[in-house]
């Protein structure tokens, strides 16, 4: 839930997603994509996340138009929608869900307004939070257009994640920033999500234009994909790191059926970022300079 | 859009809204955002205000490049079969053989403006691609065109078309290979490019300032149909009729008549092989989105939508690969909404027989998603009045092959028997 | 020709003559000649005099039927590329894509102002067959295009728009199949008919009045462009270049200049692969008939040809299908022989390249035929003053095929890779 | 040659042509075209012609654009072109031929243009006098054309013989008839030529119209191909048929080689023909009063 601006300080929040990230910091954020391949094995892997050491969890509900996915997402949710993933069926496997590390929804904001009857994004954020979800992605949902949504999630305690991109700046970030919850989102690179080689010099860039803002954790996602990059990132100062196109590609390896083996294989891809991450704050520091200018 | 002679102080006005009623808006993922703002900006500067005078040089670049003002052409047979006078607006006249270059060639001079250095656009079946990439020729813009995989393989002619103009196609290998995925494969590359590219959409879709600013372009349609049809038929019309796809050659139509209350304005939406959906494929067998949709977000905008209970965008399907889309444009949406604008709907067989019917009896051979507006005034002309504006939206020569093989399959009253092959 | 507002004396006189200087006259079979006459008295009574306002009605149609005035479009590249003004005369954006339109539709008009009943054409590419058809179509008179069975085979789109038109099509079988052969045949079916049917000839060929009769339907080009040339540049140009296949294309753009001693004005043909002769076969590999051609009757008419030293005519053969013809009207064969007009060649792959070039860099795609003319413009624009106007006859759509073909033969510079298929 | 104008009877003319036809009345006269398929078979063809009873005999030179015939002349020449048929190949022929009846070269504009060095009709005119041709017939060229070639048959004492077409008449009839020679083409209706199984009812109409013509011999062509028919229009008043197709469908049948059977059976129609001619004129007088009104 979004600090009420009544002048409690942001670290007394009663977030559970800010919890999960200042308690277990620097933080491992996960992302998979619901239903693919199927539903069963979105819980194992979801659990072997968590065992891993994930210490917040996205979990993807698919929607068919991903504009801002790379391929390898993209192929995900693809697989997810034909194996048939539906909102409830989501909803329903979050329910059973148990997980030490809290669970964010992140998906476009067209699935957000179809789930009740009418476009309205209320009976959405009612279903989330009655199945124990803390927060909610959009990534097509700009800050401009996000009162509803947020509304609706303070209305029920749920955080709404906003993302910081390369090209956020001036007033446009200070007003991200006065609405952001949970944590902030920011986006290591332009383009779309997807694995990289390599650590975007924009991540540095980013953590500096947001060093002011120190009240609210800062996670980075946009092609991270080894522990070394988690522990460079965390290093320049973030707060987390957002993981997503790497686990993809490990669900997608193992095929159709999601088996026993995949699940390790996660939960080791995990532990190799949490260490990375580990790693890299004892080497860093927490708001450093820029290093690439 | 108000020109250096037009000094009127309501198109003056500065437009500052971003929905219409309750649709349109700007869904677009954070990075995009500074760069629709960016675009916002340079839409009223340019396009609202003409500064250095960005308007006149956009008029100028229609008339001796695009071939403006096209003709408003009294069809005397088609006048005499629906007993009532019939004009129609010939778009299908148009530098392309379409109105898609009157906001192509927009957006890149818009884009020169702004300082951008290259252009991205998608395409469906290459009408807009073409569009673009003539207008890119034209202004000297480095061009890439984004098409999906099973287009670039069935529109061919279009391909060689947008690479002989020097533009780049990519063909996207995602989904089913179609509009749907070209947008959002384009979108993809604007949120990597953004500070040095402008993505040129191809109908009044999109994020603001979009859909206000295509159907700037596009009104030109609807101001020259006006003032012609006061002159030739001394009054204006009773009802204007045009296709809708996206929509841009709707309101292009439409604009300038929105004000005159006694003029009934027609969208003709693609109805496809039946108005059912089919729940289990996800697929509408049409794109009939203003008759049959409903409202939700897609590719930056809150309009309406073919899509499931659940929200997923279905797959359109239309004869006519230019009016195949599930989505809308916002403003139609809102004005059908409101009542200002009717909503009906044709089907491929009755717009394979417009199509074949006015290239028999006027010798005007109309694009396929054309024909639908002219199956309407075929079926309902005793409701439109005396007076009918149809909007020619472009010429049928890229649909030859499909209406062959879709008239095949049929038998349609207006076809010709095309047996003179071989031996 | 004389409208209703220019009462000049000079132009409404009576022209007469059924030559032009040693050139033209009237070598038509016997049962041909009264229709030759019949044709000669209507041309003089309508189109020369007005009569029942004959060429009020063929302008008007022109505007809102034909598209017409069509621009003169400044080409901002090529202008930097020759270091001169270049204007385009963009007879592209006629309804059809071609001017053929200006000369099909005044003479299917004519042909009902004189009663008749029904209306023969010969097509080759099928260029001509589709403006007739469209003409014929528009006015509501039955239709017949011969076409040889070769290009019957190559040109299927043509095809398709003529019988989508609600033309008949009629393969000739006779010799190569091609448009000699599809004239010859159509001369036959007028010899049976002659009584109730007009042959709607598609260039300045063929037996008195035929070419002065085209000329002046085709002279619209040159009158518009004269007028814009002027008001745009504020003066006449250096030169005029067209390309030249019958010289439709050609006369209609020269026309209002002739009087006009600082004008030059130069037909460009179509070299070919070759100016040689293969006397063995019996084939000029170009049609370059002004440039090489000698002095003979064909289809009605005396004229230059492509001829074998017995008198029977060549093949000819041009990249081009439209300008792929033995002959040549007789004017403009009297126009080089008094030096008012000089003849120049580009061969195929220069028209090739020029094809190219105006794509990429101006965004037109032109016919094949009129590449010929840019591709003049590329080797000799430094002989051609300041102020060039050359006449883009059509639009290159028909082409994209044999584009693709002839240009995957051979190394051409201003070609794009065109490699984006399959997957 | 063409009358003079001097006030002689057209009965006294010098025309080998013309005389020809009124001493052989009802007159036969035949069409083939030279070189197909050989110009030795023409040779034998014409000699054939000949004995069957042709009284003049039209020898085709074949021109690439044939714009008067039918499919059938089309295909012989054709046929003639392909075996390397040329003007002077043809005149050494007519040089050669022994024939009992005239000859003249039916053949179009172009060829009689070109024969000289320069686009001019004296050379060929001057070598069709001295190959021994007695008239010239040019489908293509109309009277108001003529003149040149009128001018250089009468400076060389050759016929040439006008076409009266369906759609001639009036001042123009008249004007073809004051320079008619050799006799008039009484062009049996509109169209090409080609073999028809009928008499045209435009024979008779065309007949009438030159009934007043009588100082010229008209004889009808365009579609005749059975001796009936040669006397259905004998009998209607003619002074001759012309026949060309049915004997070139002779010419075609026998194929490439030119083999005496088809020598035979071009003698066996134009016989046929001629009797029939004979036979009408016995039926029939020789300016009727049209029965086809
Ligand atoms: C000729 C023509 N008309 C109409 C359309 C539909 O687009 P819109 O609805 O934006 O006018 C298209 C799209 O390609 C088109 O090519
Ligand atoms: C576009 C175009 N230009 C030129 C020509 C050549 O004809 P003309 O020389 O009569 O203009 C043709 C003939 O088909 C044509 O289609």
């Amino acid at each position: 839930m979004r600090a009420d601006g009544n002048g409690d300080e942001r670290g007394s929040t009663d977030s559970d997603v800010e919890a999960a990230i200042r308690e277990n910091h620097p933080a491992l954020i996960t992302y998979v994509c619901a239903g693919d391949p199927s539903l069963e094995a979105t819980k194992e892997y979801v659990e072997a996340l968590d065992r891993g050491g994930a210490d917040l969890i996205e979990l993807g509900l698919p929607f068919s138009e991903p504009i801002a996915e790379g391929p390898t997402i993209q192929a995900s949710i693809n697989r997810a929608l034909a194996a048939g993933t539906t909102p409830e069926g989501f909803f329903e496997l979050v329910d059973r869900l148990e997980t030490d590390a809290p669970l964010l929804v992140m998906t476009y904001y067209n699935m957000v307004l179809q789930y009740g009857p009418a476009a309205d994004v209320r009976p959405f954020v009612e279903r989330a939070a009655e199945v124990g979800l803390s927060g909610i992605i959009v990534p097509d949902l700009p800050a401009e257009e996000a009162d509803p949504l947020r509304d609706a999630c303070d209305a029920h305690g749920l955080d709404l994640v906003f993302i910081v991109a390369p090209t956020t700046e001036g007033d446009r970030l200070e007003a991200i920033m006065s609405q952001a919850s949970g944590f902030v989102y920011v986006q290591a690179r332009l383009g779309t999500t997807g694995a990289r080689a390599d650590v975007s010099s924009a991540t540095h860039d980013g953590l500096a234009r947001l060093a002011a803002y120190d009240d609210i954790p800062r996670a980075v996602g946009f092609g991270v994909s080894e522990g070394d990059h988690a522990a460079e990132i965390v290093e320049a100062g973030a707060d987390g790191v957002i993981v997503g196109s790497a686990l993809v590609d490990i669900v997608a390896e193992h095929g159709a059926d999601g088996d026993a083996p995949a699940a390790d294989a996660l939960e080791a891809k995990a532990r190799e970022l949490k260490d990375g991450a580990v790693r890299g704050d004892a080497d860093g520091d927490r708001a450093p300079e820029p290093e690439h200018p | 859009m108000s020109t250096s002679e037009q000094t009127d102080e309501a198109e003056k006005s500065i437009d500052e809204e971003r929905t219409f009623g309750e649709y349109g808006g700007q869904y677009v993922p954070e990075a995009l955002m500074p760069a629709v703002l960016e675009l916002e900006d340079a839409y009223e500067r340019y396009v609202l205000e003409n500064e250095d005078g960005f308007v006149d040089e956009f008029r100028e670049r229609l008339r001796e490049f695009g071939g403006r003002p096209t003709p408003l052409q009294r069809a005397d047979r088609l006048s005499e079969r629906y007993d009532r006078d019939i004009y129609l607006k010939r778009e299908d006249l148009v530098h392309g053989g379409a109105h898609k270059l009157n906001n192509a060639l927009g957006q890149v001079l818009l884009a020169k403006y702004m300082g951008k250095e290259r252009i991205i656009a998608e395409t469906g079946a290459g009408q807009h691609g073409t569009a673009t990439a003539m207008a890119a020729a034209h202004l000297e813009m480095p061009c890439e065109i984004y098409m999906g995989r099973t287009d670039v393989n069935r529109q061919r002619p279009n391909v060689y078309r947008m690479r002989m103009n020097g533009a780049e196609v990519n063909p996207v290998e995602a989904g089913r290979g179609t509009l749907k995925e070209a947008i959002n494969e384009t979108m993809r590359d604007w949120a990597t490019t953004v500070e040095t590219t402008h993505y040129v959409i191809g109908s009044i879709v999109g994020p603001h300032p979009f859909p206000k600013m295509v159907r700037d372009f596009q009104a030109v349609i609807s101001e020259e149909a006006r003032e012609q049809i006061r002159s030739q038929a001394g009054r204006l019309p009773d009802a204007v009729v045009a296709c809708a796809g996206g929509g841009s050659n709707t309101m292009g139509a439409f604009h300038a008549f929105v004000p005159d209350d006694s003029v009934d304005l027609v969208a003709v939406e693609a109805g496809g092989s039946s108005l059912e959906i089919d729940v289990e494929a996800g697929v509408a067998p049409n794109s009939a989105t203003l008759s049959t949709g409903t409202d939700g977000v897609l590719h930056g905008a809150m309009t309406k939508l073919l899509q499931s209970e659940d929200g997923q965008i279905m797959e359109s399907h239309s004869v006519s690969a230019g009016l195949d889309y599930a989505g809308v444009g916002p403003e139609l949406a809102h004005l059908v909404e409101t009542g200002r604008v009717t909503p009906v709907t044709v089907d491929d067989e009755d717009a394979l027989e417009a199509f074949h019917r006015l290239s028999r009896l006027e010798g005007i051979i109309p694009a396929l998603e054309s024909s639908h507006a002219l199956g309407y005034l075929e079926r309902a002309h005793e409701e439109l009045g005396d007076l009918v504006v149809v909007n020619v939206s472009g010429r049928g020569d890229k649909d030859l092959e499909t209406v062959l093989e879709e008239t095949e399959t049929r038998d349609l009253e207006a076809a010709p028997d095309v047996e003179v092959f071989d031996s």
